[in-house]
């Protein structure tokens, strides 16, 4: 059985896991569409502008998540549909699955031991603990995106 | 008590920042031709447009850019409209117009309010009855039925009744009656349906049949206790009414020809005044913002309950 | 169970014919079987592996692979006719709600990106729509009921970090979280160790009270069928061959292959004899088969058997079975087989035991242990074992997995070099360390290994030429080439491995026979000495029989001698004159193989015994289930020494053990001389 | 359970008898004899589909290579006279000419080999470091925690985010896009060889070898080379269309190649600009490049099940 202050740090090493990824999986979609309006417009700037603007949004979008986690109720801004839950994996008739190239391969592919140690899945957290994990992901990305726009000259 | 609102004040002059930042950001992307005075946008080629825009700075990095506006903020200098007002600094612009639509605001709201619960306490008194469903049909027009069309019989049959003229002028304070009435209509008829829903549904709470088992007569009940509850809610929704004045009503100062802000912000994206756009979508944000916190701080003072369970 | 003969059966299956069309060729998997359900009771299909038991019971909730499909027959459930469902929709009303299944591999049904409680709780709020805190509540409560301890902290760990005992009780928890009205088990304990499995099947047991589900078992251990079920059906080649109540088919056996699945059990097998074993392989279900599938094995079929498909025949109100043997124009040849199996049954006497008094000492083990590193800290896998072995025994070395066997086995073998301490005398000479090339390749010869699972323990890339000449060529034991492809082909001959296979590749050949080519590979070389490191637990009934008289046909014949590991002491009991039970790296007790049987002392040993399922419903149904604690020793204080309490029977104990045992004894020889 | 009615007619008692057993029949498994390598070709050749499809991937690799030394045709020459511009596919143009006047026909080809460079390139580096990193890991458990430490960094960063980036800091070149997608692919491969390693390791058949005293060069030859090169194989099959696949995203967003760099993603993007006018400007390049993406999938798909011995049927 685990101590506590060992699972607390388990947990608290886990989550740290998981905003990482979720900040970079934010800064992915974040990029691309930026680079998709740089590429519009064939300047370098507007895709740094862009940047910018990301970093605004994920700011603000952070920020609020957070006040609305504090108990702030802003008038109108409803919550957001519960999402239609899908059939459980093990009622699925498992479909025989096309070789994928590694790359392209995630960590559902790899059915071995090291899963636990490079997979955190947000099932693991209790719905306060993953609003917090969420906050801090999107404050990160903010952060991400206004230093990349930085480094990018144009 | 103190710790607790000035956490709270802190926490949103941190939301307004972060909003203005957003903001100001996502207003990096306007199309550069917005930033063109009239007589510039003949000139086609693309050297001389990439000169003015460097040295106006609308090249340098967003963040840079950020803090001159800020700078600027602070001297009071919000940067000159391009082509809606050539060359008129938008700080002096709004400091006409914002007080002509915040005195028409105000007015309304205070008749609504007052209209508006006044109806509503009638509806709940005459529940079922006539008077309740008269309340109900005069809701549902001026909610229902899109605002150009009631406001413009309104303008036509009502300024003829009593013969009020129909153009708002400065200096005649009759002309300024039918405006108000139109736009304090919509907040009525809001105060009004807020009030009878929250009423009704109280009215089957605890405490009401409590209440009335005591002995107290029903109207008692209502007014002593049931109000006092639904004020809550309504002193939350205020402060964010309030702020929303400012922004004015685009449909009637049109209509009326009202000098306020509120088709400002429509006729700039029309005539691409890039710099225009920029302070008034600002404005509108850190109102919106400042309305909730505003109802936030309120409520501590008015719901005990929160007096309690100190902090978040 | 009995009663409910007159209620309408729940499910039932008629003439059900599933196909699969593996690259253009049609694989007729399932070829008409039938079968009924009645609420309540636990039915128990048994079989060898291919016979189409778990693709039969898969087509009851729609799980067959994508190129396999119901050709024919019809499955009624409640009324709903199952063939006749198409959509995934149509399935997931019958899916996990009223039918739900555990399979073998506890990995098909678990996801390894999720954490288990999360598959928990999708399972209950997308039946019950239970939102999800109290749904996690409900999740945590069945894991408790499955036997997880520490269920709050499991719930956020992921399928990986987990052993196989406990994957499976997930999946467990998984199935009856729908609360379904019938539960498939496909082989849901051959992967775990015997005191686990004995837990599993009570929890399934008691979860079968609770929840009155019926349940249905897919298995090919009888011992298991004879725990469990209240009625079996036997299956072969795709066909329902025999069913009936479980007294019935155990001690009434009618169906020929009924009766070859009994008698080559090695638990009911008299030492010194051969098994009776199933000669050949399971049919090519790619062809199509005239007759009863079953007469190419059976040296006793009937001419019939070979042209017509014998019907279904009544014995008694419970009791079917599809033979020729039960047409009446049969009784004459069948009176004859029966009384040649009865005469030959009572003219076995048991061999004498083996006799130690002038054996010598092959090899002696003295305070071996191996050490891993685990990460940072050090795991002890066999700590200060020493045993003997005598030139021409058979020493059996049982217990569970993860207990050390195999490691002691391949420490003898000089496989793990540094992390081995303590000695090991082959023929009184230190074979741990480093040793000369020339000692080397005296050991190498000498002793030789026999693996556990036929498809691993060949090179799947190789042919078997050089598979089992591959000894040969490292120490060049040839003069020419001729002359190695002769010993080749001889050695073949001797496991019973015909000449043309030579040339051929593993995935040709049935699991019986891959184990019979590692054989020749390890006897190529000539050995005296041989580990067979669990060579049967990997393989059917009928194939482990015929292992098993290899084993022993080699042994008279060359004079080897064994060191056979194992996990299953029923199955040990035909083979080893001596058996040492190991647990947690540490030997608790040897004894020869009929006293450890007759007078288990140690209390792990006592525990291992009762979990063992005996394949007769008698004897289980009425055994109680013993579970060991290792912390009720108290060995701070008085440490265990490897003491002998009686003539050749070594135990593991301190001293105050030592008295309570002796006590046993004791009172045993005096019941004894009563 | 009534099968009496179906029981034949006149059963002949004298059936009734013991039959002759012959051992052999019982024992026919009913296979032939192949070696390893031939059997997967034979597997891998029998559907046509797949013939078809090495054929094509193998002409236009030959005509990708042969055509831009052998013909005259320069790709990057802009023709000035405007008639030249936006031919229709003409004999002596085959897929026509571009805006600027350029014969698609010859830029489809260089574009095509130029993007086989690319997508060979990161199947090696990709397999090659994954083989090498793979084999280590596997090896030795002391370098475990650090190399999933440095999966975790690696493949939690989107791989957009490696092509955005990398194009917008370094200006883009061959190098930067082939630096973009390699540095993300070695590492997964890594793991997938490392889990085959360690399986093949730890098996049975392994320590049966290390019984028989079989020394190590003959262990890693027989033993481990053979299955670890079908699956080189299969990885790279597979990796070559998917590269070619990110080159052509990479130029949709804007941060491809330079405009002047004829691939066939910056072709297929530059026909997509004047697609309502002239469609065959975009179609005939994007047909090659799906033929090409999607043979090389087909193909390393069917080779991962032709290598696999369950399948020599």
């Amino acid at each position: 059985m685990m101590q506590p202050d060992e699972e607390l740090n388990r947990t608290k090493s886990r989550s740290r896991r998981l905003i990482y990824a979720l900040s970079m999986r934010y800064l992915g979609i974040a990029l691309v569409c930026c680079a998709a309006a740089g590429g519009a417009f064939r300047s370098r700037m507007y895709f740094v502008f862009s940047l910018c603007a990301a970093g605004g949004i994920f700011l603000a979008w952070g920020w609020f998540s957070y006040l609305a986690v504090t108990g702030l109720k802003v008038p109108g801004a409803g919550s957001l549909p519960k999402a239609r839950p899908d059939v459980p994996y093990s009622l699925r008739q498992k479909k025989r699955r096309w070789q994928k190239p590694a790359f392209a391969r995630t960590d559902a592919d790899f059915e071995d031991d090291l899963t636990a140690r490079t997979h955190v899945s947000e099932g693991e957290f209790d719905e306060l603990q993953l609003r917090a994990v969420r906050i801090r992901a999107r404050l990160l990305c903010s952060a991400a995106l206004f230093a990349l726009s930085l480094i990018i000259r144009y | 008590m103190s710790r607790y609102i000035l956490r709270r004040a802190l926490r949103s002059l941190l939301t307004v920042v972060i909003v203005f930042v957003a903001v100001f950001m996502l207003l990096r992307l306007m199309p550069l031709s917005g930033y063109f005075p009239p007589e510039m946008i003949k000139e086609a080629d693309e050297a001389t447009r990439m000169v003015y825009l460097r040295n106006q700075g609308l090249l340098d990095h967003p963040m840079v850019q950020l803090g001159r506006f800020v700078g600027n903020m602070f001297h009071g200098d919000l940067g000159r409209s391009l082509t809606v007002y050539p060359k008129v600094p938008i700080a002096t612009l709004l400091k006409e117009k914002i007080p002509v639509t915040a005195a028409f605001g105000f007015a309304s709201m205070l008749i609504g309010i007052v209209f508006g619960v006044g109806l509503g306490l009638f509806m709940v008194r005459f529940k079922d009855k006539a008077g309740d469903k008269l309340g109900t049909v005069f809701i549902l027009l001026v909610r229902a039925v899109p605002s150009l069309i009631y406001l413009f019989f309104i303008q036509v049959w009502i300024s003829k009744w009593f013969n009020l003229p129909l153009i708002f002028y400065k200096d005649r304070p009759i002309s300024w009656i039918l405006p108000t009435i139109c736009l304090s209509l919509s907040s009525i008829a809001y105060y009004a349906l807020w009030l009878r829903r929250f009423m009704v549904d109280e009215e089957n709470q605890d405490y009401v049949k409590f209440a009335q088992v005591k002995g107290l007569p029903k109207r008692e009940v209502l007014k002593r206790h049931v109000f006092k509850n639904a004020a809550i809610p309504l002193i939350i929704y205020i402060p964010y009414d309030l702020l929303m004045i400012i922004a004015g009503s685009l449909v009637i100062e049109t209509l009326y020809a009202i000098p306020g802000t509120g088709g400002l912000l429509t006729t700039a994206i029309k005539s691409q005044d890039n710099n225009l756009v920029q302070v008034i979508v600002l404005m509108y944000a850190i109102l919106s913002v400042i309305g909730v916190f505003l109802g936030d701080l309120l409520v501590a003072f008015v719901d005990p309950r929160i007096k309690l369970t100190e902090g978040e | 169970m009995e009663q409910q003969r007159k209620q309408e059966p729940i499910l039932s299956a008629k003439d059900v014919r599933i196909q699969f069309n593996l690259r253009g060729q049609i694989l007729t998997a399932v070829r008409g079987a039938s079968l009924d359900l009645y609420e309540g009771e636990t039915l128990a299909i048994v079989g060898e592996s291919g016979c189409g038991k778990s693709v039969f019971t898969k087509s009851f909730i729609g799980m067959l692979d994508k190129n396999g499909r119901v050709t024919g027959g019809s499955i009624h459930y409640r009324g709903e006719e199952l063939t006749a469902y198409t959509t995934e929709q149509e399935w997931l009303k019958v899916r996990g709600k009223k039918i739900a299944m555990v399979f073998q591999d506890p990995m098909t049904s678990l996801n390894p990106v999720r954490t288990i409680g999360e598959q928990i709780t999708e399972v209950i709020t997308w039946h019950f729509g239970t939102e999800h805190e109290k749904a996690k509540q409900e999740a945590i409560e069945i894991l408790k009921k499955v036997g997880i301890s520490d269920a709050e902290v499991r719930y956020r760990q992921y399928p990986g970090e987990f052993s196989g005992g406990m994957r499976q009780r997930v999946v467990i928890a998984t199935a009856i979280a729908c609360r379904p009205e019938i539960l498939i088990c496909d082989e849901p304990t051959t992967a775990l160790d015997v005191t686990v499995q004995a837990q599993i099947l009570k929890l399934i047991k008691e979860l079968q009270q609770e929840y009155h589900m019926t349940v249905v078992y897919i298995t090919h251990d009888l011992g298991v069928v004879a725990n469990v079920a209240d009625r079996v059906s036997v299956m072969y080649a795709g066909q329902i061959v025999e069913h009936g109540l479980v007294r019935e088919i155990f001690h009434e056996p009618a169906h020929p292959y009924t009766k070859a699945l009994l008698q080559s059990l090695p638990q009911l097998g008299v030492k010194g004899h051969e098994l009776y074993s199933i000669k050949g392989t399971p049919p090519n279900l790619f062809k199509e088969i005239r007759g009863d599938a079953f007469a190419p094995r059976n040296p006793r079929a009937m001419e019939i058997d070979f042209e017509e498909e014998p019907p279904m025949f009544q014995i008694s109100e419970t009791h079917w079975a599809k033979t020729w043997l039960l047409h009446p124009l049969a009784e004459g040849y069948r009176a004859k087989i029966e009384a040649e199996d009865a005469a030959r049954k009572d003219k076995i006497v048991p061999d004498s035991p083996f006799d130690y008094s002038h054996a010598k000492k092959l090899l002696q083990v003295k305070d071996l242990s191996v050490n891993f590193k685990l990460g940072a800290k050090q795991f002890k896998a066999v700590d200060t074992v020493s045993f003997d072995i005598y030139k021409g025994e058979t020493l059996s070395l049982v217990g569970e997995s993860g207990s050390g066997k195999t490691t002691i086995g391949r420490a003898i073998m000089r496989i793990y070099g540094s992390n081995v301490e303590g000695s090991i005398l082959y023929e009184g000479e230190e074979i741990t360390g480093r040793l000369s090339r020339e000692k080397a390749k005296d050991l190498h010869m000498e002793m030789q290994m026999i693996f556990q699972d036929p498809m691993a323990s060949l090179n799947e890339r190789a042919k078997v030429d050089y598979i089992i000449s591959e000894g040969l060529y490292n120490y060049h034991l040839y003069e020419d080439e001729k002359d190695r492809e002769r010993k080749v082909v001889a050695i073949m001959q001797e496991v019973g491995l015909s000449q043309d296979f030579i040339t051929r590749f593993p995935h040709e050949f049935s699991g019986g026979q891959r184990q019979r080519i590692g054989i020749a590979r390890s006897l190529v070389m000539g050995p005296d000495f041989i580990v067979a490191d669990e060579p049967i637990s990997a393989l059917d009934v009928s194939i482990r029989a015929q292992v098993i008289n290899l084993l022993n046909k080699m042994k008279k014949e060359r004079n080897l001698t064994y060191l056979f590991i194992a996990h299953d002491l029923s199955v040990v009991r035909f083979i080893s004159d001596r058996i040492a039970v190991i647990h947690k790296g540490r030997l608790v007790e040897l004894a020869p193989c009929e006293e450890l049987f007759a007078q288990p002392l140690h209390p792990y040993t006592k525990a291992l015994l009762s979990a063992v399922p005996y394949p007769d419903p008698d004897v289980e149904r009425n055994k109680i289930l013993l579970t060991y604690d290792s912390r009720m020793h108290s060995y701070e204080t008085d440490p265990p020494v490897w003491t002998e309490i009686l003539p050749g029977h070594f135990i593991l104990a301190n001293r105050q053990e030592i008295a309570i045992y002796q006590k046993e004894i004791d009172d045993a020889a005096g019941r004894r001389a009563e | 359970m009534d099968e009496k009615k179906k029981m034949p007619a006149a059963l002949d008692p004298l059936k009734f008898r013991a039959a002759v057993y012959d051992q052999i029949a019982g024992e026919d498994v009913g296979f032939s004899n192949y070696s390893y390598w031939r059997s997967t070709l034979r597997t891998f050749f029998r559907s046509k589909a797949v013939v078809f499809l090495v054929t094509a991937v193998l002409a236009m690799i030959v005509m990708s290579i042969v055509y831009p030394i052998v013909s005259s045709v320069d790709p990057r020459a802009v023709v000035v006279d405007p008639r030249q511009w936006n031919l229709r596919p003409s004999m002596d143009h085959f897929f026509g000419t571009d805006s600027l006047g350029r014969d698609i026909w010859a830029r489809a080809w260089y574009g095509a080999r130029n993007s086989f460079l690319l997508g060979f390139a990161i199947a090696c580096s990709d397999v090659g470091f994954g083989t090498l990193a793979g084999a280590l890991w596997g090896y030795n458990k002391k370098l475990d925690p650090f190399f999933v430490e440095l999966y975790n960094i690696i493949t939690n960063i989107p791989s957009t985010v490696y092509l955005v980036l990398l194009a917008y800091i370094m200006n883009t070149s061959y190098l930067t896009l082939f630096f973009a997608m390699a540095s993300r692919g070695w590492i997964v491969e890594a793991r997938f060889f490392r889990n085959r390693i360690l399986s093949i390791r730890d098996s049975e058949y392994n320590i049966a070898s290390r019984c028989l005293g079989t020394p190590m060069h003959r262990i890693a030859f027989r033993n481990i080379v053979p299955h670890i090169i079908s699956l080189i194989i299969m990885e790279a099959a597979l990796c070559i269309p998917y590269s070619i696949g990110s080159e052509v995203f990479m130029g949709f967003v804007g941060v491809g190649l330079p405009v002047d760099a004829i691939t066939l993603g910056n072709i297929v993007n530059q026909g997509r600009q004047s697609f309502t006018l002239h469609p065959y400007q975009m179609l005939l390049p994007t047909a090659i490049l799906c033929l090409i993406t999607v043979a090389f999938y087909v193909i390393g798909n069917k080779f991962a099940d032709a290598s696999d011995p369950r399948n020599h049927v």
